[in-house]
């Protein structure tokens, strides 16, 4: 059905395309802040793309006026929606800036792994146990066993 | 309601498990279990009719949960199951009570712990025996491993690490068996025990193969089956002395118990060596014939290479569990009627060796077989349960072990199996050796300087020792007794019956008479002793009042070579078995770990927005296009 | 290597998802509650302003639940934010112009943000609109004079009872024997400015709620100024 | 009393608005309001089943019938639910008293209100809404620890949380611009002829990896060892034994009503099976016990997700076994952790200083490895027994998978128990071993009280789980129920 490019086609390619480039740069920025305005665009894309769900050719805002009535209106619901999403993202936004102006002050850094570094080596701190990833068995000791070889005498050479 | 025998001997075992709970702090908690599981034998007795003609006796308490009906109930088979069970608890409990309860206490240990999971074990393997379907059979069965690790770890320290290992091989054979449960359950919508042969009707070769693996191995894990059974000797060995008597003579059993009740009962031996195994000229049921020699030869062997003596009994515990599966696989009169008689023989000697060992360590402190030597003149009763054990254990006249294996080599031999009979007997030869490793080094030789004032065992233990040793006497004087028994379990499995006499088994291959046999044995020592005491004369004197390559011996001069023993055989067949299947426990751990260690990497170094992107276009991807 | 995987995969699920949507029917879309709405919501809630309708009437759960997240986001930046406060007093203030052209514009950005409340079933915007008007109003000073803190106790106060008396009104209608939540006291003056029953008063709680929250968040920010 | 129904959620709501108002006047009010709404909302549930509650209902909000207006589907299912919320709600009740009380407590009542919403809502959209809500709360509760680790892990949590977000409003966009209307009920009516093509699958794709943040699906699971190690453990279970398991019910929801197409099934069992493996085996070598419980909760996920995934709503009744099993389980184990948390060799010992703790990490452990007769195990079986029945080898796979991670399973947890009862190391004194203690001990026992119940019940529990789940099957049932009439089409 795409033959050529239509307008509905640039819509979608603009929504969509919001919601990738979000996307890439949620994965690529090595900022967190970043990271959370590719999420803001990321939202955008997708707020776009409800939007365009109650989109109809040649019809006007679903507003009642005094006028006679009109061919037709767009649909509402969506429009609704889109309020709602947009105010929740900006709850969001707001919250994760709050919390990068704290990691800000705490680490100094908003770099991505160096920040994730950080949390990591004050989780073990504070946790009293080393690192998951470090090469020492759990607890000190393989958890399944075969008992030193003079507990098992398995091979029965004297001691 | 009408309370019917079963009941009541599950009240009682249940009974015996409340009051080690709650009084067994107690000072003569001891002898209170003990005489509860009098009671429970009494009340086992009381059941005698399914020991003599079979039958079945079903317990009042029927559950229905999620649509499965639980039922419980007791026949032949689980009846002289039973009898082993809590005979061997009565004599443990009984062996455990004054003496060594003393002194349990005195190193440290919890006595209410100890009784509590001996009355634990007991209980959840009476329910283990009573299951009346396949879904109780495996709630019996997850009870019981976990009553098992509970005796198993309570000591602690070592005892506990061995337990960690025998439960994650638990829980393997366990999930294995779940696994079975649900494909017959599949097969057959329903998980009473006659699903099983309903659903065998309708499996194919390769569903088929695989129940019989995920039954087999699963059963196989508790029996120490090879390769399954690296986790039982320290197990075992570890557990405080009555506990390993006990565990000695009867837990792995439950593993033979549902491989007979299942595979043999409900499968079909038939059924089973029906089962090819690709490209080969062996069946399913060939397969664990030689798991079973398998299971005799390379823990027997492994035995004799131990210095601890509670070690090298455990490892011959596994071992013997191959003579009753050989036996019950082979299937034939002789075979079934050996490979069950062995689990009776072997429960009564398993249990006095412990008990005499335990014995030692009690008056030495140490099962160390390089430490000791020459007790057989402070502990001579001891020295004579040892002795009439490892008569049994090695399968010699004139005790009950004896008629066991004599069955089942008859029985290889009449279904033209010579290779497995060979193969046993290399077994049965490596027991020999060992055992007299065993009694050479604890009794024989050379008393140490330490041992000097070591006296006899008391009465408490010696009393429990006597009668097993009694036991498998009479058993092996008159076999008739037990295979009566068997007879009907015979029976109730749907094995074929031997035609059996008070003193041994008729047939027309070979017939065995043990009160014939004896009575020749005994007309020969009779000969012997005339000859000893008529010919030379003897004169006792002290140990050191001797010579030994021209010298005169001192207190410090070792002359009982202890250490290394078999020096010879074991620089000759020592290579081919070391490590035993160590390796592939080993692999397995280091396996997890090493998928444990990526998994961990996978969570923490961690893009997971990259994750996201990249699950989210895969999936899409695949539904879309 | 890893970022242009990165930037592969987004382009591909971009194109993926392109191609999904490439099947809907854009432009005419099935609008099967849309249009019913369009029919029955100047009689169910007597609101010129479907859209509204659809905000405070059919969906007014929605907008509880937004309203909510606002706040949960504002309680969370408040503890996240609150344990510390860095005055931001040594800032320099704005200039003259900055700072009369603040003053200047709060009480028209105020009547404008109230006047777009009030007309919100009528007209496009409503309690969300003008609440983020409010908001920049309260702003602006602030951002004229860093120094300068804004009534955090009395913001709080409209922040709970804006909130509340939404749920009250949704109560209230419970009370008269009606569902939560739903509109009452519609009189037939549609197109008016007094119609539409209580959506206009449920407007007014949005806006202050959206206003007060969004200028706590905001003074909040401000005086967290991160140290060098 | 049906209507009241809507107050489990408006009186939370309520509460917190007010809360930080009314602690400034009096802090005995503010103090009491919270559990007090709680207990309100169990008694309404409470007395709601007690009245012969037997048919589901629909409640119309705002009196605007569906599909135009948003409705409450409340059948056993939702209501059980939502009785487990308030009850959980009050069981992890921040009883703190300092300055941050209001905020916290305020947080709390709203993710209660939204855990209530998710499970009662019978709107897409209205779902999501709800979903972001108690996101939002979780982030602030999860953040007000205050340490730097805490706000790094949560940034983390809400971006990945918000990416999912951007996915479901995506997906919930592409269903509406398909089909023009958001209720599920006439979604369930409409989805054959609409939704059952590749638009459909990509749309309950995006929804699904957008709310599997949430229900620890694997791999957008990756903030969980991080949030469990930092936040406080009573948020945490409540998000690992409540919130994953209601963002859980939102996907079988769909998957039931409207998505019941064999490729989006199959999709959810090999991304648990996946998280099956990594979460168990993750565990095994955890140095830790939140990170262990945070994998291990991972792991369990995964399964109610293999059971999801069984065709027809055949696993229904497990899922519902399973989560509610490992929602007991999960909350007693991390009010254990409470006491415990750190590295497990500090636990050396541990058995001889709180001997009831010791009981019950054995307790909840065998149930939570599937021992008989313990409810765990009825959970496991009901699973393996409907997962062997399937012919399509990934199904077996799955069986297979399942029953060897619980061998690494109860190797991982007795292996903490055995370093419970060992013997403490030489150089640390009694008082250095943690003890288990108060208001967590107290919990943790009411949770083992539970398992012991529901162990000795087993039989009436069964019973009661089998026909909720009939109840929850049963898609006709939900239709005629909230019985979406719409006269006119797309014009």
């Amino acid at each position: 059905m795409i033959s050529a490019v239509t307008p509905e086609l640039i819509l979608h390619i603009t929504a969509i395309g919001l919601i990738a480039i979000g996307l890439a740069g949620v994965v690529l920025s090595s900022h967190l802040f970043r990271m959370v305005l590719a999420l803001v665009i990321a939202e955008a894309g997708a707020n776009l793309m409800l939007v365009l769900a109650g989109y109809r050719w040649d019809a006007v805002a679903p507003i009642l006026t005094s006028r006679a009535e009109p061919a037709a209106m767009v649909d509402p619901v969506p429009q609704a929606l889109v309020l709602t999403a947009i105010v929740i993202g900006v709850g969001i936004q707001a919250l994760a800036v709050s919390i990068l102006i704290r990691i800000r002050q705490r680490y100094a850094t908003l770099d991505r792994k160096e920040a994730a570094e950080r949390m990591d080596a004050e989780i073990a701190a504070t946790l009293g146990a080393p690192r998951d990833i470090s090469q020492e068995a759990p607890l000190g000791e393989r958890p399944l066993p075969p008992l030193p070889a003079d507990q098992i005498n398995m091979r029965g050479d004297s001691p | 309601m009408m309370l019917t025998l079963l009941d009541e001997l599950l009240l009682f075992s249940g009974a015996t498990l409340l009051v080690a709970l709650f009084i067994g702090r107690g000072l003569a908690a001891g002898w209170m279990v003990t005489i509860l599981y009098g009671g429970q034998l009494l009340a086992l007795l009381k059941m005698a009719v399914l020991g003599y003609e079979g039958g079945t006796i079903a317990s009042s308490l029927t559950l229905e949960v999620m649509g499965q009906a639980l039922s419980w109930r007791f026949d032949a088979l689980s009846w002289f199951f039973a009898l082993i069970t809590i005979g061997s608890a009565l004599l443990s409990s009984w062996f455990s009570c004054g003496a060594w309860e003393r002194s349990y206490i005195r190193q440290g240990g919890n006595i209410w712990l100890f009784h509590t999971a001996m009355a634990l074990n007991v209980f959840t393997m009476l329910i283990l025996l009573a299951s009346g379907d396949l879904l109780s059979l495996f709630i019996g069965w997850e009870l019981v491993s976990w009553a098992g690790f509970l005796l198993m770890a309570l000591a602690g320290g070592v005892a506990a690490r061995a337990a960690m290992r025998y439960i994650t091989y638990a829980m393997a054979g366990g999930m294995a068996i779940f696994g079975g449960l649900a494909l017959i359950y599949t097969a057959s919508g329903s998980l009473q025990l006659e699903a099983v042969t309903t659903a065998v009707e309708q499996m194919s070769g390769a569903k088929l193969w695989l129940l019989v693996i995920l039954f087999g191995g699963g059963f196989g894990v508790k029996m120490g089956l090879m390769p399954f059974h690296l986790w039982q000797a320290p197990a075992y060995a570890e557990t405080p002395g009555p506990g390993s008597a006990f565990l000695g003579a009867i837990s792995s059993r439950m593993g033979l118990f549902a491989i007979l009740l299942v595979l043999v009962k409900l499968f079909g031996i038939v059924k089973i060596e029906s089962l090819k195994v690709p490209f080969t000229l062996i069946d399913a049921r060939d397969l664990l014939a030689w798991i079973a020699v398998f299971t005799i030869i390379l823990p027997t062997f492994t035995a004799m290479k131990q210095n601890d003596a509670r070690h090298l009994l455990a490892w011959h515990g596994i071992g013997q569990g191959g003579y009753m599966l050989l036996g019950v696989v082979v299937a034939d009169a002789m075979g079934g009627a050996g490979g069950l008689l062995h689990v009776f023989n072997h429960a009564t000697y398993q249990a006095a060796l412990f008990m005499a060992v335990t014995a030692v360590i009690y008056r030495t402190g140490t099962s160390d077989l390089n430490k000791l030597g020459g007790l057989v003149v402070r502990m001579p009763l001891s020295f004579v349960v040892l002795l009439i054990g490892i008569i049994g254990l090695a399968g010699l006249p004139p005790m009950n072990g004896f008629v066991s294996k004599w069955l089942v080599y008859r029985s290889l031999l009449n279904q033209g199996m010579p290779l497995l009979f060979l193969a046993a007997v290399i077994g049965t030869l490596g027991t020999i050796l060992s055992v007299y490793k065993l009694i050479h080094n604890i009794f024989l030789g050379q008393l140490r300087v330490e041992h000097e004032h070591v006296s006899e065992a008391p009465w408490s233990m010696m009393i429990p020792m006597l009668i097993l040793s009694a036991i498998i006497f009479i058993t092996g004087l008159m076999p008739g007794i037990p295979l009566e028994w068997i007879a009907s379990v015979l029976q109730t499995v749907g094995l074929p019956v031997p035609d059996y006499t008070l003193g041994g088994v008729e047939s027309s291959s070979g017939s065995l008479d043990m009160i014939w046999v004896i009575g020749v044995l005994f007309a020969g020592f009779g000969v012997g002793a005339l000859v000893f005491y008529s010919a030379g004369r003897s004169k006792r004197v002290h140990q050191l009042d001797n010579y030994a390559g021209g010298h005169f011996l001192s207190a410090d001069v070792r002359y009982q070579y202890s250490d290394n023993f078999y020096a010879g055989l074991m620089h000759l067949i020592g290579g081919w078995y070391r490590g035993s299947f160590l390796w592939l426990e080993r692999g397995i751990t280091s396996l997890v770990e090493f998928l444990s260690l990526g998994m961990q990497g996978l969570y923490r170094r961690a893009n997971a927005e990259f994750y996201l992107l990249t699950t989210a276009l895969f999936v899409i991807a695949w539904v879309v296009i | 290597m890893g970022s242009l995987t990165g930037l592969l995969f987004a382009g591909g699920l971009g194109f993926m998802l392109l191609a999904v949507a490439s099947g809907l029917d854009f432009g005419a879309p099935p609008m099967l509650i849309g249009t019913e709405i369009q029919a029955h919501a100047p009689q169910q809630t007597g609101a010129a302003n479907i859209v509204t309708s659809v905000v405070l009437g059919y969906r007014a759960i929605d907008t509880l639940g937004e309203l909510s997240i606002l706040f949960a986001s504002a309680v969370s930046a408040g503890l996240v934010l609150g344990r510390r406060h860095t005055t931001a007093g040594t800032q320099t203030k704005g200039g003259f112009i900055l700072q009369s052209g603040g003053s200047l514009l709060f009480p028209l950005m105020m009547t404008i943000g109230f006047y777009i409340i009030f007309h919100g079933h009528l007209t496009p915007g409503g309690g969300f609109q003008g609440g983020v008007i409010l908001a920049a109003a309260f702003f602006l000073p602030l951002l004229a004079r860093p120094g300068a803190r804004l009534h955090h106790k009395s913001l709080s106060l409209i922040e709970g009872f804006a909130g509340a008396s939404f749920i009250l009104i949704g109560l209230f209608a419970m009370l008269e024997g009606k569902a939560f939540l739903q509109p009452m006291l519609i009189q037939d003056t549609l197109g008016q400015l007094v119609s539409a029953g209580t959506l206009p008063l449920l407007y007014l709680a949005v806006g202050l709620k959206v206003g007060a929250e969004l200028a706590s968040l905001l003074s909040r920010l401000i005086q967290t100024e991160a140290p060098q | 009393m049906s209507t009241n129904l809507v107050l489990i959620i408006a009186l939370p709501l309520l509460g917190a608005f007010l809360l930080p108002v009314l602690m400034r006047s009096s802090m005995a009010i503010a103090l009491w309001s919270g559990p007090a709404i709680l207990i309100y909302g169990c008694w309404i549930i409470a007395d709601l089943w007690l009245s012969g509650f037997a048919q589901p209902l629909s409640v119309a909000i705002g009196g605007f019938a569906p599909p135009l207006g948003i409705n409450l589907y409340v059948d056993s299912l939702a209501l059980l639910f939502a009785f487990a919320v308030q009850l959980l709600g009050l069981v992890f009740w921040p009883f703190t008293l300092d300055q941050e009380s209001a905020r916290r407590q305020s947080l709390m009542l709203l993710l209660v209100a939204a855990s209530t919403g998710l499970a009662l809502s019978g709107d897409l959209f209205n779902l999501y809404v709800f979903y972001e809500l108690a996101a939002v709360a979780t982030f602030g509760l999860a953040s007000a620890s205050g340490s730097g680790a805490a706000y790094v892990a949560t940034l983390r949590y809400l971006i990945l949380s918000g990416i999912g977000s951007v996915l479901t409003l995506f997906g919930i966009a592409l269903i509406y611009s398909q089909t023009g209307t958001l209720n599920l009920a006439h979604l369930a009516q409409l989805a054959p002829e609409q939704l059952h093509n590749s638009l459909g699958l990509t749309a309950f794709l995006a929804i699904l990896i957008g709310i599997g943040v949430k229900a620890e699906l694997f791999p957008v699971n990756t903030w969980v060892p991080e949030i469990y190690a930092t936040a406080s453990t009573r948020l945490s279970a409540f998000l690992a034994g409540l919130l994953s398991k209601l963002a859980l019910l939102i996907i079988l929801r769909l998957l039931l009503l409207i998505f019941h197409q064999p490729e989006a099934a199959q999709v959810i069992l090999i991304l648990g099976i996946l998280g099956v493996i990594s979460g168990e085996l993750a565990a095994w070598r955890a140095r830790e016990m939140k990170r262990m419980l945070a994998f291990s909760s991972i792991g369990q996920l995964g399964m109610i997700f293999i059971a999801m995934a069984l065709p027809d709503g055949k696993g229904m009744l497990a899922v519902l076994a399973l989560s509610l099993h490992h929602l007991i389980i999960k909350s007693g184990l991390f009010m254990l952790a409470e006491d415990w948390g750190g590295a497990l060799e500090r636990l050396r010992g541990s058995a001889k200083a709180s001997p009831l703790g010791a009981v019950l990490f054995v307790l909840f452990s065998l149930s939570l490895v599937g021992m008989p007769p313990l409810p765990g195990f009825w959970a496991k079986f009901v699973l393996i027994t409907e997962l062997a029945a399937q012919v399509e080898p990934l199904y077996l796979l799955g069986l297979a998978v399942f029953l060897l991670a619980t061998v690494v399973e109860a190797s991982y947890l007795f292996r903490v128990a055995a370093t419970l009862y060992g013997s403490p190391a030489q150089d640390t004194l009694s008082e250095e071993i943690p003890k288990t203690k108060g208001l967590s001990l107290l919990t943790a026992s009411l949770f083992g009280a539970g398992v012991i119940a529901v162990a000795l019940l087993i039989a009436p529990v069964g019973d009661g789980l089998q026909a909720i789940a009939a109840q929850a099957l049963d898609v006709d049932l939900y239709i005629t129920t909230v019985s979406p009439a719409v006269s006119g089409g797309s014009q």
